[in-house]
């Protein structure tokens, strides 16, 4: 890999109070890559995501997004300027329909690529969202108010609400949590491949180890607020540290 | 120094009732997420009915000093009632509905029972200006001063500690600490909420009925007393947090300072005193002083 | 495609205002007193429509009479004290005074939300309350008279000048809903809704929920505005009554029961609340509250969806 | 055209009014029947007006007022709630009711307001108790339909400032204490001129704004006491009256001071015996205690009193007065006068009431002058009364004619006319 990466972290560090969550953080992605986060609870692969979404500001260090410095910029900012995030419990619009929720992402993003006193409801983002909407197979909830759906329908949708505007990076916070375990493949399955399908960078945080060595072609592993390994998914899950602190700790605890 | 053992004492004073008028409302909210605006007429009430029964008390020649005991009485007794209809009767129906709607039923029920005040009573003043003149007055610092109105400091700090002990000691205290934390929880380990909300919202009207009761040896209990009291008390409890007991505590003595001071250096601005404070601690901290901001999970 | 978005059918409000247009027409010929009661319900109506944009956004404004005062003192001001009577200056005067108003305190109270928005929103419009009160030179309480205005230099017989003025009323009413319906089919009023829902997810879905609460926060002044000139120009007073929090109580309570159906409904909401009142105060003088409080009570309890859900199928709130 | 479509949209509500009988006068009394303003206005003034009317439909008024009715019509009245939208609710008892006049009106704010309606919808229209003097001067100034019987706020202020000077008190140092709001900062501005253009030098120590309707005035008492005023000034009325005397007298306030309360006589019914002795009071013109005797003031006492167990207060005497002016009226029209008749017969008008004679001699014509007693309170076996009575004729506490009552106190009382 000699191209320059897309996204790329220095020295990343967080503190809350004399607490540190996070240390040492150096991360660089690359187009294209799809790569899992794994580690046990209180590991700091959150506060990763948090910090490199604008969440979190960093205490130290800098993070740095196709050549430009974004430490510290708004989660809005980020977004903007293509970093998105799905969340570990689902964030979406509870009242309305799938569709509404679809053209709603479609339509904050006229802020920036258009003028938001324009007409919001034309036929090429109805088209849009439905073509978003069919992208990760939710197209028959269009018209289902979401706060009725079942747990995975409800991350999917967060997931695809996140990738509506083929964002170059998008983090997913453990897409799988609180999906059934003879779920969480089909599901993986269904917002993965889709994403893959574009030029994006996925990174997703993950407990489950067939998931993570199924759908990332890299992996990094998180213990007490730094990194353990970094690399090739088979690598880093074949690491005798990795196995005693992170898939013991996750898996066999 | 006259001047300002004035406005030591007019503070203090004022802040005492304003204590006792708000803290009924910020329980109900703590606990019930219901912006009582009947608080307003329950406040009303409590002054017609201790304007009323002390009248026939005296009436009947009997003894001075246990005028007070027939007035506690009849505020506990018409507190409890009224807050136990207004929340079997009407309330109980709209549990889980939306803050704002909820605000609209208190403010219909106080439209209702504002008339329903003057169809009982008339438009007529009513005094009971006996209790005011019993104590007396003293001097303090060469500034005459009502017993009366000093013992309703007393009053305010006993009743409020009382609250204060019950939440923090009593079994349905803590269990009522509990819902507040978080109700879906509380209801799940086994507390009855239903229960606590009517006990709650009983309590809650209790102080007002006592705001009220208290208040009417002072004045001419007419129509529209409850009309003012309830803006006060929303400026109260939104300066201190909304749902702090503490926090109505201290938004009372921050609203009563700053009219005790506007009165003695600024008469000009008395009127809106209270509201500026309140706009001001408010564009500070937006929750109010003693808010408990709960961030929420991502 | 739908084109229903938000529990409301944009394609339908066109239709509903061509309604609103045909009552309003109708309306001309009604007995005069029920005009004139339907004429300062429609400025009445601009503010509880006011109100209801902003709830879509989960905020609820319970001093949106600042604006309704504002607007009906600029008129006042201006024709009272300055001696400009031409209707247009007036009103456009009013709106833009409004507008800067919203502006201004949007800046302040878009962080604000809940229950929080509702109180400070209470507390501003309790001080220009307070303020008023105290300006002696206005007439304080009792508020000040405004003179009869002129139409570009035109000052209609005595006899035509009520036609005159309800018919400027209900035409603007009815240029605002449109204004209001196109305003709500933008992105800024779109995302409204998004953010009572849920401004996380907005924000990162790289929207600025402050910017669409700004926006909306100034659209309502803005009518509110326009309503308050209305007011005055139609009752030939003003006085700090129309911001104090029972006024704002008023909308609140009539853009809540009205839904989110349609613009007019907020419109036609006020009127009926206005027109519940007067009868009830024919009735019963001694307890026309005590009615007016059963009929609210009864709507809440009735019509949980709001009136708009008697003609709205899919009206659920 | 818009007649039929009238007709056929509205015909249920409309029409109540129009198919009373022929030989009925429908009369639209807009009172506060709600409110803080109830107890102490709108409760005697409606009484009063129920007493008048039945009176004079029953011709019991003693003469000259003993035929029946008004204009020979029997009455049938209206009562309104005035604490509503006025402009709407006056339109209503016009428009949809049909009155063919109104009686009524005790808010300044209100009458301010209505003033041009009633002239607009040309409808005869007597406000009974508002005090602004605005309502001819800037509002109304040329009326036609629009009368006021009873006198302007204006003798208050100055025949207060005139009693305590004349009366001898120090007035070294003057406080006031008035509610926040058009009329209690009209007073102050008022009582603080008049004594400025009497050259009483006196310094104002205090200016006590508390808000209408505030009842608890701890605060403001603490600030007046420690002022140490040798005289106040209060235009407090109703339920702030009542709390401020209970609240003020037991701390010594009036011991220390002289407190004056314009509308002190009200307080005599309900709170009469906690009126500290020395407190001066005045019923606001010749109304209550400071009426003359005659025979219309002997029958409206007695009668009030015996209908509905109290001494009538100063706001039912007004009540009884713009009554009385509208029979005048009427009266002075002749058989089968119109109510536009009515008014032309009224403007100028000097009629009898129970206060003496009320001369229609301002707003060419429209609004009333009166004097005004003031004297200080006694208690006399339980009961309060007055003493050291002083009466000021109305050519010496109105402005003449043609002037504004500001400029009139500001001229230093140009043209009074003072014994």
């Amino acid at each position: 890999m000699t191209q320059t990466p897309i996204l790329t972290t220095e020295g990343l560090e967080k503190r809350f109070g004399g607490v540190v969550a996070a240390r040492d953080i150096s991360v660089a992605l690359h187009a294209g890559e799809t790569v899992a986060v794994i580690g046990s609870n209180g590991a700091g692969k959150t506060t990763f995501v948090n910090m490199v979404t604008g969440y979190l500001k960093p205490s130290a260090g800098k993070i740095s997004f196709r050549g430009r410095d974004i430490t510290g910029m708004s989660p809005r900012d980020t977004a903007r300027a293509g970093i998105r995030r799905s969340f570990q419990i689902s964030q979406i619009f509870p009242e309305l329909t799938a569709l509404e929720n679809a053209m709603i992402a479609e339509i904050a993003a006229l802020e920036t690529k258009g003028s938001l006193s324009s007409h919001a409801i034309t036929d090429a983002r109805m088209h849009a969202a439905r073509g978003v909407l069919a992208r990760f197979g939710l197209e028959k909830f269009a018209d289902t108010r979401v706060a009725t759906l079942p747990q995975g329908v409800k991350k999917q949708l967060d997931i695809a609400m996140a990738a509506v505007d083929d964002p170059a990076v998008i983090l997913l916070d453990e897409p799988t949590s609180g999906v059934s375990v003879d779920e969480k493949i089909s599901m993986m399955e269904s917002v993965i491949t889709p994403l893959m399908n574009g030029e994006g960078t996925v990174l997703f945080i993950e407990h489950d180890m067939d998931i993570v060595s199924r759908f990332a072609s890299r992996t990094i592993a998180f213990y007490e607020g730094t990194i353990l390994a970094d690399g090739p998914t088979e690598e880093v899950l074949r690491n005798d540290e990795v196995r005693k602190y992170v898939i013991g700790g996750t898996a066999h605890a | 120094m006259l001047k300002f053992t004035a406005i030591m004492l007019d503070g203090l004073n004022y802040s005492a009732w304003l204590f006792l008028v708000a803290v009924g409302l910020t329980l109900i909210y703590g606990v019930m997420r219901i912006l009582n605006i009947a608080h307003g007429a329950f406040y009303a009430i409590g002054a017609y009915v201790c304007a009323s029964t002390l009248g026939l008390y005296y009436g009947a020649g009997l003894p001075e000093a246990l005028a007070f005991l027939a007035m506690g009485l009849v505020a506990l007794i018409a507190g409890v009632v009224l807050g136990l209809a207004v929340e079997r009767g009407v309330l109980r129906f709209l549990y889980g509905k939306d803050e704002v709607l909820m605000v609209l039923v208190t403010y219909a029920l106080f439209l209702i029972l504002g008339d329903a005040v003057k169809l009982i009573w008339g438009v007529e003043s009513y005094f009971v200006y006996q209790p005011y003149a019993y104590f007396g007055f003293v001097e303090i610092g060469g500034l005459p001063y009502q017993v009366y109105d000093l013992l309703m400091v007393v009053l305010a700090v006993v009743l409020g500690v009382a609250l204060w002990f019950w939440l923090e000691r009593s079994r349905m205290g803590r269990m009522t600490t509990a819902v507040v934390a978080d109700r879906e929880i509380s209801a799940a380990m086994g507390i009855n909420v239903k229960r606590i909300f009517a006990t709650t919202f009983a309590i809650g009207t209790f102080f007002a009925v006592v705001g009220g009761a208290v208040t009417a040896p002072k004045i001419a209990v007419t129509p529209g007393i409850g009309v003012e009291v309830i803006i006060l008390a929303f400026a109260v409890v939104v300066i201190g947090g909304l749902g702090s007991i503490p926090g109505a505590a201290i938004g009372a003595v921050f609203a009563g300072y700053a009219r005790a001071l506007s009165v003695h250096l600024a008469p000009e601005f008395e009127l809106f005193a209270i509201y500026a404070v309140m706009a001001a601690v408010l564009a500070v901290r937006p929750h109010g002083l003693f808010a408990k901001v709960s961030g929420r999970k991502i | 495609m739908t084109q229903t978005m938000m529990k409301t059918d944009f394609r339908r409000e066109p239709v509903y205002i061509a309604v609103l247009a045909l009552l309003l027409i109708a309306g001309f010929f009604l007995p005069s007193w029920l005009r004139f009661l339907l004429q300062t319900a429609l400025a009445g109506g601009l503010v509880a429509l006011g109100v209801a944009i902003q709830m879509r956004a989960g905020l609820v404004n319970f001093g949106q009479g600042l604006y309704y005062c504002l607007g009906g003192y600029a008129v006042g001001l201006l024709s009272a004290k300055l001696g400009i009577t031409d209707v247009f200056v007036l009103l456009a005067s009013a709106v833009v005074v409004a507008l800067l108003a919203g502006a201004l305190l949007g800046l302040l109270l878009a962080r604000y939300r809940e229950i929080f928005y509702a109180m400070l929103s209470l507390a501003v419009s309790m001080i220009l309350y307070g303020v008023l009160v105290k300006a002696a030179a206005l007439g304080s309480t009792d508020g000040f008279n405004v003179p009869p205005v002129t139409y570009l230099g035109w000052l209609p017989e005595r006899e035509i000048r009520a036609d005159v003025v309800y018919t400027l009323a209900a035409v603007l009413v009815v240029v605002s809903c449109l204004v209001v319906a196109r305003y709500l089919r933008s992105g800024a009023g779109m995302l409204c809704e998004a953010v009572a829902e849920n401004e996380i997810r907005l924000e990162y879905l790289g929207a600025s929920p402050k910017r669409i609460v700004f926006f909306v926060i100034v659209t309502a002044a803005g009518i509110s505005g326009l309503g308050g000139g209305l007011l005055a120009i139609s009752t030939g007073h003003v006085d700090p009554l129309m911001t104090n929090w029972t006024t704002s109580g008023g909308f609140v309570f009539v853009a809540l029961l009205a839904g989110r159906g349609s613009t007019i409904a907020p419109v036609i909401g006020f009127f009926l609340l206005e027109l519940v009142q007067t009868y009830a105060l024919d009735i019963a003088p001694n307890a026309w509250q005590m009615i007016l409080g059963a009929v609210m009570l009864a709507a809440i309890l009735l019509l949980p969806g709001g009136l708009w859900s008697l003609i709205d199928r899919r009206g659920k709130a | 055209m818009k007649k039929i479509a009238t007709l056929a949209c509205v015909s249920t509500l409309a029409l109540t009014g129009a198919a009373m009988a022929q030989d009925s006068i429908k009369i639209g009394v807009p009172v506060f029947l709600s409110g803080a303003a109830a107890g102490p206005f709108g409760e005697p003034e409606k009484n009063a007006a129920e007493l008048m009317f039945d009176a004079l439909n029953a011709g019991e008024v003693p003469a000259p007022y003993n035929s029946m009715g008004i204009g020979g019509r029997m009455i049938d009245a209206t009562f309104i709630d005035e604490a509503s939208d006025a402009v709407v609710e006056y339109r209503n008892l016009v428009e949809r009711t049909g009155v063919e006049a109104v009686i009524g009106y005790t808010s300044s704010g209100n009458c301010k307001s209505v003033a041009p309606v009633a002239e607009e919808l040309e409808t005869f229209t007597i406000f009974v108790d508002c005090g602004t003097p605005q309502v001819f001067e800037d509002v109304v100034t040329e009326p036609k339909f629009l009368f006021r019987t009873g006198p302007t706020a204006t003798p208050d202020a100055v025949g207060a400032a005139r009693y305590l000077r004349d009366s001898g008190y120090d007035l070294s140092r003057v406080a006031g204490i008035n509610q926040n709001y058009a009329w209690g900062q009209d007073n102050w501005r008022d009582f603080t001129g008049a004594l400025d253009a009497l050259g009483t030098e006196s310094k104002y120590v205090s200016n006590q704004m508390p808000q209408l309707g505030a009842g608890q005035y701890g605060a403001e008492v603490s600030a007046l006491l420690t002022s140490s005023p040798n005289v106040v000034y209060n235009s407090f009325w109703g339920g702030d009256l009542e709390a401020f005397v209970l609240q003020a007298a037991p701390r010594g306030l009036f011991a220390r001071s002289a407190v004056l309360m314009t509308c002190g006589e009200a307080l005599f019914p309900a709170v009469g015996k906690n009126i500290p002795e020395g407190a001066i009071v005045s019923a606001r013109g010749p109304f209550s205690v400071f009426a003359p005797e005659n025979d219309l003031s002997t029958w409206f006492a007695a009668a009030y009193e015996e209908r509905f167990g109290e001494y009538p207060t100063y706001p039912a005497w007004k009540m009884a007065q713009a009554v009385l002016g509208a029979k005048a009226a009427y009266a002075k029209a002749g058989e089968g006068a119109t109510a536009a008749d009515a008014a032309a017969a009224m403007t100028g008008l000097e009629f009898e009431a129970p206060s003496g004679i009320v001369k229609m001699a301002n707003a060419n014509g429209h609004q009333a002058i009166q004097g005004i007693g003031f004297g200080t309170v006694t208690q006399v076996d339980g009961k309060p009364t007055v003493e050291n009575v002083k009466f000021y004729e109305a050519e010496c506490v109105s402005p003449p004619a043609d002037m504004r009552a500001e400029d009139w106190i500001a001229s230093g009382f140009e043209g009074a006319v003072c014994e």
